[in-house]
């Protein structure tokens, strides 16, 4: 199962490197048009430190590498927020070999923890969190009803993707787009967006391994 | 894109291996990292200084490393951060056992990745702090963001600071001269042209042969307004008004001030507004210790300057006239 | 045209006042001319070093007045040689008593102007002399030409030339020390981007997006072809050797290299420059005594640089390395 | 009749200056785009020595006002080399208060002994000796003829501009556009051109002179 974990989050990381310039297309526009090309930098270890890892059966162990290799190598703002998420991540599913439902949820909302703790940010200031909050009560919600792993995700690929429309309407008080004032009105966040990419890829995993 | 470069993904690479070979009486490269050091760090009986954030701002930072100001600067992508595990390099590198001070810009990225830089370190049990420098006036509305950015004036606080504990002073006394430094620093900037990330390609935002962005950072980003170019007086007026609404002077005040180009902006236009204003100054009875015109805090090559004024008591006086021998900052 | 001025007919007037304004410790201004001389001119018991050339060079010329390097700086309108009724004040305001070496720029208006300024001079019973700087390799068939160009290599003559001076050599001594530096100084420039005289109001050639201008002056003319952009290392390559072809280097060489920016070319490509040359120069195992990085002789905002390499004699190394203190050029 | 001559060279002063753009872009082909510039700046200083000349007899004393002149203000190239011009056909005229045909002869050969002297160039180096050259020697066989002043120096103008044309064809070895070496063909050169437009304005002033 933790082969799935690193299977999937090189698809996460594929999804990234593709959109990188969309990416830093989104942060030049309310930012300093380097979001995609961090990212993508901070995948590409990923991908070559996943290598390394493909014996290891403690899922803890990889999401620990993931975020220590994210915030080595990603920079700027995103680096040491998804590094975080990462990090706290693998320390809600320690010594776990299997990652399945619960353990995402469980994962979800340490990341969210660990993004606040670091950032200072809440729901509403045009961030990464715009789109991960709501992607984790769509999650619970699905859970909640039973749903599977895929469609849980899903979901909480939906609510993710509608905020970061959301994030359109907001004003940036957190982060770079906060010193653009009104101005980043209309602009989606680029860290919300990456956000959602990431769930997104999530979630075609996710839906191909149990179709498949 | 248009430039002397080899390969987008190698520049801050080749430039500081550039750097190291231009500059050997100043500087060292820790091995496998992107971080710049005296020559001959760490200094034993000194705190040491750390500064770094994103490249691009050359000669910020690597060209003010050298005895009176930095002892170790680190170097991240073009406009990005550089991460915690540089940072915690470049701190065990300099530390002489007097504790290492670190001199943060206020922006999200490089605060959080030098805090996570002095938790590493602190876990080591190395003495470390932080300032966070705040300069720059053009965002007001400082409740409703992160708070003002660190632009130019951070230049002061590395040569004051430095030169604090170039003196021997403990680690919470060259923290103090720092603060002070930031406390009476104020700058605002202003561009004509963008500029264009290596990597990314294109500028970031593009302007009317008429337009010109005003309260611009050192990142590409966007300023708070567009307006119609006007002429350099208006403009390095409007700048300066600005700072004087922040941080007022009386008659008989000391400062010290820096034009700072902003990298494509020959120095003949620096002057001109030196010109100007070094004249609102003489009419407010203000005195000028020493005055810096050039490129201290770039932004590749983006068209423009800011100003920075400096309110000096007679301690900050001392410091900032103080020697220092860099290799992008000499001072007798 | 996008710039920051308030009047093309005046930047000269504008920067000279801004720089006296800037730096009173260490010029001021021949009333009515425009021409800078140090502080505390004229200095007795020294030869006087004075040069300059049209505007639009900063921090050259003015920028070198002060201790170790030159006594007055004239400086003419843009790009135009100054008038020999100013280069005859600077000589007078500067004269100590030891006689005045003109530090010319070969160019056939600044040669002419210099010399008639020298003959008014000698008239007055001042000792005058006169070196020119030829550096610019770029300019290959000197039979069919007036000569090579003076570019930055220049700033070698004013910092060495200004050392001898001060030690209180005779003038034919400094002379001499003058003439074996542009004996053994070779430059050669290129440009990505074009500048733009104020009073012209547009650029003085257009360049395509991948075209870039290889031996190119400094006053934006055109140099000596184009070709498609290439890589920083190819281009540093192809100047670099043939500043090698002109002035061999055999192992065991000391030279001091300055990779000297044109106006708008950021520091990070200077460093990416210095990175090849400097291993070019290592391949050589030729001994790099000193490397200065950055705008030293610029041609207003024009984007690109040159090299600059000067091969040294143990008397030639000792007068680059003495202390200089200027506005634009510090050595302790 | 040395009102005249200050009228004349007021006539060129004013034609100069209506040509400054057009003399700076043939300079900017070639040069370094300041030779209207400062020639402009040369003849606008001029003008306003001339009014402190209105009284004055002595045609020498006029050309030697003109010449210290464009020296201390034209600068470059030209500056050194068209004051030198004046002040050596200051010289060729010494005490004259009356310019006429042969006056202007002698004047037209000392500029260009003074121009040589100066700048140690010939002809065929494109420079303005080769309008001054041709238009001299016109005018000196205008003269041999028999003509006016005025036909003189149409004949001088059109010989100049002649001049000028030539300069198209020949590579400059003198100057600054001989650092472009082959490029600078096909260019006319700016000097030839303003000497030229001198030529001109004072043909068109003596005619205008003589025909009123
Ligand atoms: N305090 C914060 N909390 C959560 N997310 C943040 C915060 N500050 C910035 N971000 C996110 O980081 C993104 C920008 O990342 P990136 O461009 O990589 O870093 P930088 O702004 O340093 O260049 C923003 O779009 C936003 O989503
Ligand atoms: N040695 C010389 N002899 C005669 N004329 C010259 C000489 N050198 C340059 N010129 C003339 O000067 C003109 C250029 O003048 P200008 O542009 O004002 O000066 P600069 O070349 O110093 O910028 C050339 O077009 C040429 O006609
Ligand atoms: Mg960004
Ligand atoms: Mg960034
Ligand atoms: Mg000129
Ligand atoms: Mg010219």
């Amino acid at each position: 199962m933790n082969e799935c974990l690193i299977k999937a989050i090189r698809a996460v990381g594929e999804e990234i490197i593709k959109n990188k310039e969309w990416l830093t297309e989104l942060d030049s526009a309310i930012g300093d048009a380097d979001h995609g090309i961090n990212m993508a930098r901070g995948f590409t270890a990923v991908d070559a430190k996943l290598d390394s890892l493909l014996g290891e059966k403690d899922a803890a162990a990889v999401l620990k590498a993931v975020g220590m290799t994210l915030i080595s190598t990603v920079g700027g703002a995103s680096g040491p927020l998804y590094g975080t998420a990462f990090l706290r991540a693998a320390a809600a599913v320690p010594g776990k070999t299997a990652v399945g439902r619960d353990e995402v949820a469980a994962i979800l909302a340490a990341a969210i923890t660990g993004i606040k703790d670091r950032g200072k940010a809440v729901q509403g200031e045009k961030t990464m969190l715009d789109a991960l909050e709501p992607a984790y009560k769509a999650f619970e919600s699905g859970a909640a009803e039973g749903k599977t792993l895929a469609g849980c995700l899903a979901l909480a690929r939906d609510a993710a993707g509608q905020g970061v429309e959301y994030t359109k309407t907001i004003i940036a008080t957190k982060g770079r787009a906060s010193y653009l004032g009104e101005r980043s009105l209309g602009h989606q966040d680029p860290g919300a967006t990456s956000t959602h990419i990431i769930l997104a890829a999530l979630a075609d995993f996710c839906r191909n391994t149990e179709e498949g | 894109m248009k430039k002397v470069i080899n390969d987008p993904e190698q520049v801050v690479e080749e430039m500081l291996q550039g750097m190291i070979a231009a500059h050997p009486q100043y500087v060292r490269r820790v091995q496998g990292f992107n971080v710049l050091v005296r020559a001959n760090s760490p200094v034993a009986g000194k705190v040491a200084l750390v500064s770094g954030g994103g490249s691009g701002h050359e000669p910020s930072h690597g060209g003010f490393v050298g005895r009176g100001m930095l002892d170790g600067a680190v170097a991240g992508a073009v406009f990005t951060s550089p991460t915690p595990d540089q940072v915690y390099e470049a701190v065990k590198a300099v530390d002489g056992g007097k504790g290492v001070l670190l001199v943060i810009k206020n922006y999200t990225g490089d605060v959080m990745n030098f805090e996570m830089a002095a938790e590493l370190a602190s876990a080591d049990g190395v003495q470390v702090d932080k300032v966070i420098v705040n300069d720059d006036v053009a965002v007001e509305n400082s409740t409703w963001t992160v708070g003002r950015r660190g632009i130019a004036g951070t230049v002061f606080v590395h040569k004051i600071a430095g030169a604090k504990a170039e003196t021997g002073a403990e680690l919470a006394e060259v923290k103090r001269v720092a603060e002070k430094v930031i406390a009476n620093v104020r700058s605002m900037g202003m561009a004509l042209a963008p500029c264009t990330v290596p990597a990314a390609g294109k500028p970031s935002f593009v302007l009317a042969e008429n337009e010109i962005e005003i309260g611009m950072g050192i990142h590409g980003e966007p300023g708070t307004h567009r307006e119609t170019i006007r002429s350099a007086d208006e403009i390095a007026t409007h700048l300066a008004e600005k700072i004087f609404a922040d941080n007022p002077l009386k008659a008989g005040d000391s400062v010290a001030l820096m034009i700072n180009g902003l990298g494509a902006t020959p120095l003949m236009e620096l002057y001109i507004v030196a010109h100007k204003v070094t004249a609102l100054l003489a009419a407010k009875q203000v005195k000028l210790v020493k005055t810096f015109v050039g490129n201290y805090m770039t932004s590749l090559e983006m068209a423009g300057f800011s100003i920075s004024v400096l309110k000096l008591d007679e301690e900050l006086q001392k410091l900032l006239l103080a020697p220092a021998d860099t290799p992008a900052f000499v001072q007798m």
